[in-house]
């Protein structure tokens, strides 16, 4: 397909409100993106089908209460479990970022692509905050999402809840899994590409093994917590006054995967 | 009929706002406090039995991965 | 209140409860700015409407074309670029702060977010200045039931990130200051920029067209909020204001915002505003009157929180989370299909009517009818008087100490340190359009002057926000206080490459009724009008808050100015960090011993009397150099000095960049011989470092013609060197002044 | 000794938490759920008076205004 034909849905819920630049990124790489509310699909006035991408933005989705990203999670497992679960079988890209990410673990689609209940958690940061700061990523698999990503790159995270927690007792475990299934996207780490090895604020929440995005066994759901949208152009970083000025910023790569191969795939 | 649900993070996993709550208590003094641990309560109205209690749960009020719920009925 | 018994006796008949609850609100200090509106008898001089003769005379007599509209709606309104203009407005939210400081922060923002709204405009950022007491402050010292600096600190910060956050809007700019007077009353001021598209701001209503309200449901919560505002702080207040304690619901706005910024594309309503000081009374009141009609109110079809409440309850209860859409009666059903679509209750609650009255139902019974004329124009305008003298005061005489320890304790003092734990906690660069963040540097940490964003997808131009605040200087002189905010203000939005700029005004008095209080504010508002006149910077909007008193005695004078300007291409925006070896530093503006209420006497002990004063003329002359400059792209790195002047203006841009600097003391141009300590921490106004490459130098120099400057050192190394003729004075390594100052002030 | 410190907002304070679960309940299909409300629970272990505790929670865990606390001792 061109991708002026790739049609990507930017789902919201109340409280999103990352939407309108992640639309833009995508707008901006050539592809049409559409900010839709849930309760669109919920109600049946539109339907899933109509699209070949799906990004969950980032925000505070129904003011992250109960737990962040757990209603809007529950909503979409609950209310939209077969057009999503399809959507996901047929190969079509889920991209969750930050308060997305915690709706994808909330719904089950992460980390094993299956709607239902959560296998994994995200867990207030450590520091017990909100916190808004750019960090080092290491870029640890090849997914749709990653294939064009430097190996470091930079990017902001900005939340109060994104420690990934994996199920006591068995955390070695289900990391080797997800390692060997090369699920384990991206980790927080240090500008020579060190992981951070839990150390603040390299790895800004106290995430697990430093992971800071997972991807779906297949490679085809990715959920973040940083924002790449955020970092899309260099003048959005913190520090474009110091020079380097190409225009691109490393946030750019993972919206380009994902739309490279919907055009190559559909 | 009334239901509270306790939901707090389960022993091993970090408690952040029980440690800054720890923090924040001996920097005013309260030198002798050991440990703080945190958690939510929902207190819920409604015609429903302990099981429809626990199904709230396991669906919407507690991660299993990371938090325990405790149910009481109180009236 | 003889005003009002007298328009009864005429009428034959006793008021209402709703109609004497309208005139409560109405005619409160918090929504007719009594004081600033009234006649003020100072020093001989009969003042005749003190904002009419001194910030908005300013705006009258400059009358720039690009002011679109200013001190008559929400928010003032600037021209930015075509069809699009650039919303600002500062509100103060203190008094629910002290009380209930998660809650009171949090719903100062929402409130802010909705004037914003009220103009039809998109919020796109938010800012935040802050006053508290000492963090230190002996518990022992506070009265019964007063909540400690620290506490209070703690969850304003909280709630001011959880509404701007919650709602995806950025908090890109602010300021914390603390100071013992703000123990018993702290000083929250919330702001909000947004986008208006000129062509879709409507202001048209007309008999027949719907009051629609919208948004939460009305509670019993905040009822008499305004007159709470505008009373002292006694003790026992919050007993007797329990009801003003509201905690607000973020998610609740984003979706009303939503819904509204469709109604505004579709051009459904013929006119908007909030719902805040007064409830539904003042909103409907005051648009009634705007448009020149009536309005008729069914209060039973607003949707409660709980049944039972009186009518008057309805009508003044200040719930947040509400605005008032005007609606035309063919585009109801449009626009309540977009409110349904966001999960946003709106109600028709009734209708402008032609007559000039306000017509209140309650079920079928009348239970207010209200002359629109006399509720606005029959308020019988106050009489007071100000007095002042200056305070006597003397300068102090001790011998200067070591000056490398001096510049570490001034760093780590809680009004210089690094506010980074606090700027972390909220989002600053949602919506990916702050270009300049308030933490610059190379490990982004260092204190940016003011932020910048680039609004608009597809253009370069950005707007430049900072703000200026100096009580300190306030306990020596209220009016080059205010002329040291302004100056302030403007010269952290020229350092980042801005220019054309706006200001806002907020002032926090302590009780106008008092002669000294009046005069102080009197004072600080004929400085506004002197300053920004000369400076040529019109005053857009403002808000005063007095009756900043607690039982520890009122508020330091404290004004609040607020600037916003144009920076023509973003990409030509310049932070505080020196950036490489070997670049030229210069200083531009005259240094003078102005150390009245500057941070070295505090640390000394002591107060002072040379408090800093402006000379625009000069100023002037600067800045525009300055901003040539910048255009030029001859500027890498600009920092303004404030508190603690030159050595911790250096010391900061040294830090943030990563490299040291040496410069010689003898080249800074002074006014006069000065001592050494004088010259590294006079706190003189309009001043700036600036750093250059030598290639770049000759350039440079031939702009500042006519302008004060000196090239006084150059980058380089890891430490800090000031020299006099070759003595060295200080000598420190950034690492450790980097420590100091981060180790001040932590949330 | 431990404490166990129960804060909820005030009656006619308004509880965001508890609307949103309420609403989320319902969409899950418990819709004979009539009302709930959320509260705090702080867990406190050190050896401090029930006095002590209290001054604790004016100071820090709670805000008298806006804000109900229960204590309860629960060893
Ligand atoms: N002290 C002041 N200085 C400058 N402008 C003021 C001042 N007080 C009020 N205004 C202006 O008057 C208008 C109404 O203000 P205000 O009563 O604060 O409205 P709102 O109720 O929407 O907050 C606004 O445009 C505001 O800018
Ligand atoms: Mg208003």
């Amino acid at each position: 397909m061109k991708l002026s034909e790739a049609r990507v849905l930017v789902m919201r819920g109340p409280g999103t409100n990352c939407d309108a630049e992640t639309a833009a990124a995508i707008v901006e790489l050539g592809a049409k993106a559409e900010v839709v509310h849930v309760n669109r699909f919920i109600k049946g006035k539109r339907s899933l089908e109509e699209f070949h991408g799906l990004v969950i933005p980032g925000g505070f989705s129904f003011g992250d209460r109960i737990r962040s990203g757990a209603i809007f999670g529950k909503m979409l497992s609950y209310s939209l479990r077969r057009e999503l679960q399809s959507f996901v079988d047929e190969g079509k890209p889920i991209l969750g970022i930050c308060n997305g990410f915690q709706v994808l673990i909330e719904s089950g689609l992460l980390p094993f692509g299956e709607v239902g209940e959560p296998t994994l958690a995200l867990a207030k940061n450590a520091s017990a905050r909100f916190e808004d700061r750019w960090v080092y990523l290491r870029k640890c698999n090849s997914s749709l999402f990653t294939l064009k990503l430097k190996n470091v790159s930079r990017m902001p995270v900005a939340n109060a809840e994104g420690r990934v927690v994996l199920p006591l007792g068995e955390e070695k475990r289900m990391l080797a899994q997800l390692e060997e299934n090369h699920q384990v996207a991206l980790r927080y780490c240090s500008a020579e590409g060190e992981v951070a090895q839990g150390e603040y604020p390299l790895n800004p929440s106290g995430s697990y093994a430093d992971i800071a995005g997972l991807t779906s066994p297949e490679g085809t759901i990715l959920g973040m917590m940083p924002h790449p949208e955020r970092a899309f152009y260099r003048y959005m970083y913190p520090d474009w006054t110091r020079g380097n000025n190409e225009a691109k910023g490393d946030g750019y790569a993972i919206f380009e995967g994902m739309l490279v191969y919907i055009v190559e795939r559909f | 009929m009334k239901w509270e649900v306790r939901v707090s993070y389960k022993r091993g996993v970090q408690d952040p706002e029980g440690e800054s709550t720890l923090y924040a208590l001996k920097m005013l003094g309260f030198d002798r406090v050991k440990d703080v641990h945190t958690a939510k309560l929902f207190i819920i109205e409604g015609d429903y039995s302990r099981e429809d209690v626990e199904k709230m749960c396991r669906r919407l009020l507690a991660n299993p991965v990371s938090q325990d719920y405790e149910i009481r009925r109180v009236d | 209140m003889r005003r009002i018994q007298e328009y009864y006796r005429k009428l034959g008949r006793e008021p209402t409860d709703v109609e004497l609850e309208t005139f409560a609100q109405t005619w409160s200090e918090h929504c007719v700015h009594k004081t600033f509106k009234g006649i003020i008898l100072y020093d001989g001089e009969e003042i005749d409407g003190l904002l009419k003769s001194t910030v908005a005379r300013v705006t009258r007599e400059l009358s720039p074309e690009w002011c679109f509209s200013v001190f008559e709606d929400n928010a003032g309104i600037v021209d930015f670029e075509g069809d699009y203009a650039i919303a600002f407005k500062v509100e103060t939210h203190n008094h629910p702060s002290a009380i209930e400081p998660f809650g009171g922060a949090a719903t100062g923002v929402g409130g802010v977010i909705r004037d914003v709204l009220g103009v039809w405009g998109e919020p796109i950022a938010n800012t935040d200045v802050l006053c508290f007491g000492p963090l230190d402050y002996p518990y022992e010292k506070l009265p019964e039931g007063m909540r400690h600096p620290r506490f209070i600190f703690t969850y304003v910060v909280a709630g001011i990130g959880s509404y701007g956050n919650n709602m995806g809007i950025p908090t890109v700019n602010g300021a914390i200051f603390f100071d013992e007077s703000y123990v018993g009353n702290p000083l929250v001021y919330c702001g909000t920029v947004g986008i208006v598209k000129k062509s879709k701001y409507k202001r048209e209503a007309k008999p027949g067209d719907v009051l629609l309200l919208v948004g939460g449901r009305t509670g019993r919560d905040g009822i008499h909020g305004v007159t709470f505002a505008s009373s002292e702080l006694e003790e026992g207040a919050e007993e007797i204001f329990g009801t003003a304690v509201q905690i607000g619901d973020p998610i609740e706005e984003e979706k009303i915002k939503r819904a509204i910024l469709k109604v505004r594309e579709a051009e459904l309503g013929s006119a908007i505003t909030d719902l805040g000081g007064g409830g539904l009374s003042s909103a409907i009141g005051e648009q009634a009157h705007r448009f020149g009609c009536g309005a008729r109110v069914h209060l039973e079809r607003v949707p409660l929180k709980y049944e039972n409440m009186k009518p008057w309850e309805i009508w003044v209860s200040e719930s947040q989370e509400r605005m008032l859409l005007i609606v035309p009666p063919s585009n109801l059903d449009r626009v309540l299909e977009i409110f349904a679509d966001e999960e946003v209750e709106a109600t028709a609650i009734g209708e402008l009517i032609p007559e000039r009255r306000l017509e209140i139902y309650y079920h079928d019974e009348k239970v207010a009818e209200l002359d629109v004329e006399f509720l606005f124009e029959g308020l019988p305008r106050v009489r007071r008087t100000a007095r002042w003298s200056p305070p006597e005061l003397s300068e102090p005489s001790f011998e200067p100490g070591r000056l490398g320890e001096d510049l570490h304790r001034i760093l780590a003092m809680p009004n210089v340190a690094s506010k980074e734990s606090v700027i972390r906690t909220y989002d600053h660069e949602v919506k990916a359009a702050t270009v300049l963040k308030p933490l610059q540097g190379e490990a982004c940490d260092g204190p940016g002057d003011a932020a910048v964003l680039k609004p608009l997808r597809n253009s370069w131009k950005g707007i430049a926000i900072s703000n200026g605040l100096n009580p300190e200087y306030g306990k020596i002189d209220a009016y080059w206080m205010a002329a040291s905010a302004i100056d302030e203000a403007i010269r952290n939005n020229i350092a980042v490459g801005g220019r054309r700029i706006a200001l806002l005004d907020n002032f926090c008095w302590g009780n106008p009724e008092k002669p000294e209080n009046l005069g102080t504010l009197v004072r600080a508002a004929k400085a506004c009008y002197d300053i920004a006149r000369a400076y040529e910077t019109p005053f857009i909007s403002g808000k005063d808050s007095l009756y900043n008193e607690s039982p520890l005695g009122g508020v330091t004078p404290t004004l609040l100015i607020s600037a916003l300007g144009i920076v023509p291409d973003v990409r030509r925006t310049v932070s505080m960090d020196f950036k490489r070896e070997g670049s030229y530093i210069y200083i531009l503006g005259e240094t003078k011993p102005e150390l009245g209420g500057s941070h070295y006497y505090k640390l000394k002990g002591f107060l002072g009397k040379s408090v800093p004063k402006v000379e625009p003329s000069k100023a002037k002359r600067t800045f525009e150099a300055l901003t040539r400059a910048i255009d030029a792209g001859l500027v890498k790195a600009c920092h303004d000095l404030s508190e603690g002047g030159l050595a911790v203006a250096l010391a900061e841009m040294c830090f943030s960049g990563n490299v040291g600097a040496e410069v010689e003391l003898s080249l800074v141009p002074t006014s006069q011989t000065m001592r050494h300590d004088f010259i590294l921490f006079s706190e003189s106004n309009s001043r700036f470092l600036v750093e250059v490459p030598p290639s770049k130098a000759q350039e440079f120099e031939a702009l500042m013609n006519g302008v004060t400057f000196a090239k006084i050192g150059e980058t380089g190394g890891d430490e800090v060197v000031v020299t006099h003729l070759g003595e060295e004075l200080l000598r420190e390594g950034i690492r450790e002044l980097k420590e100091s100052w981060q180790s001040g002030v932590r949330l």
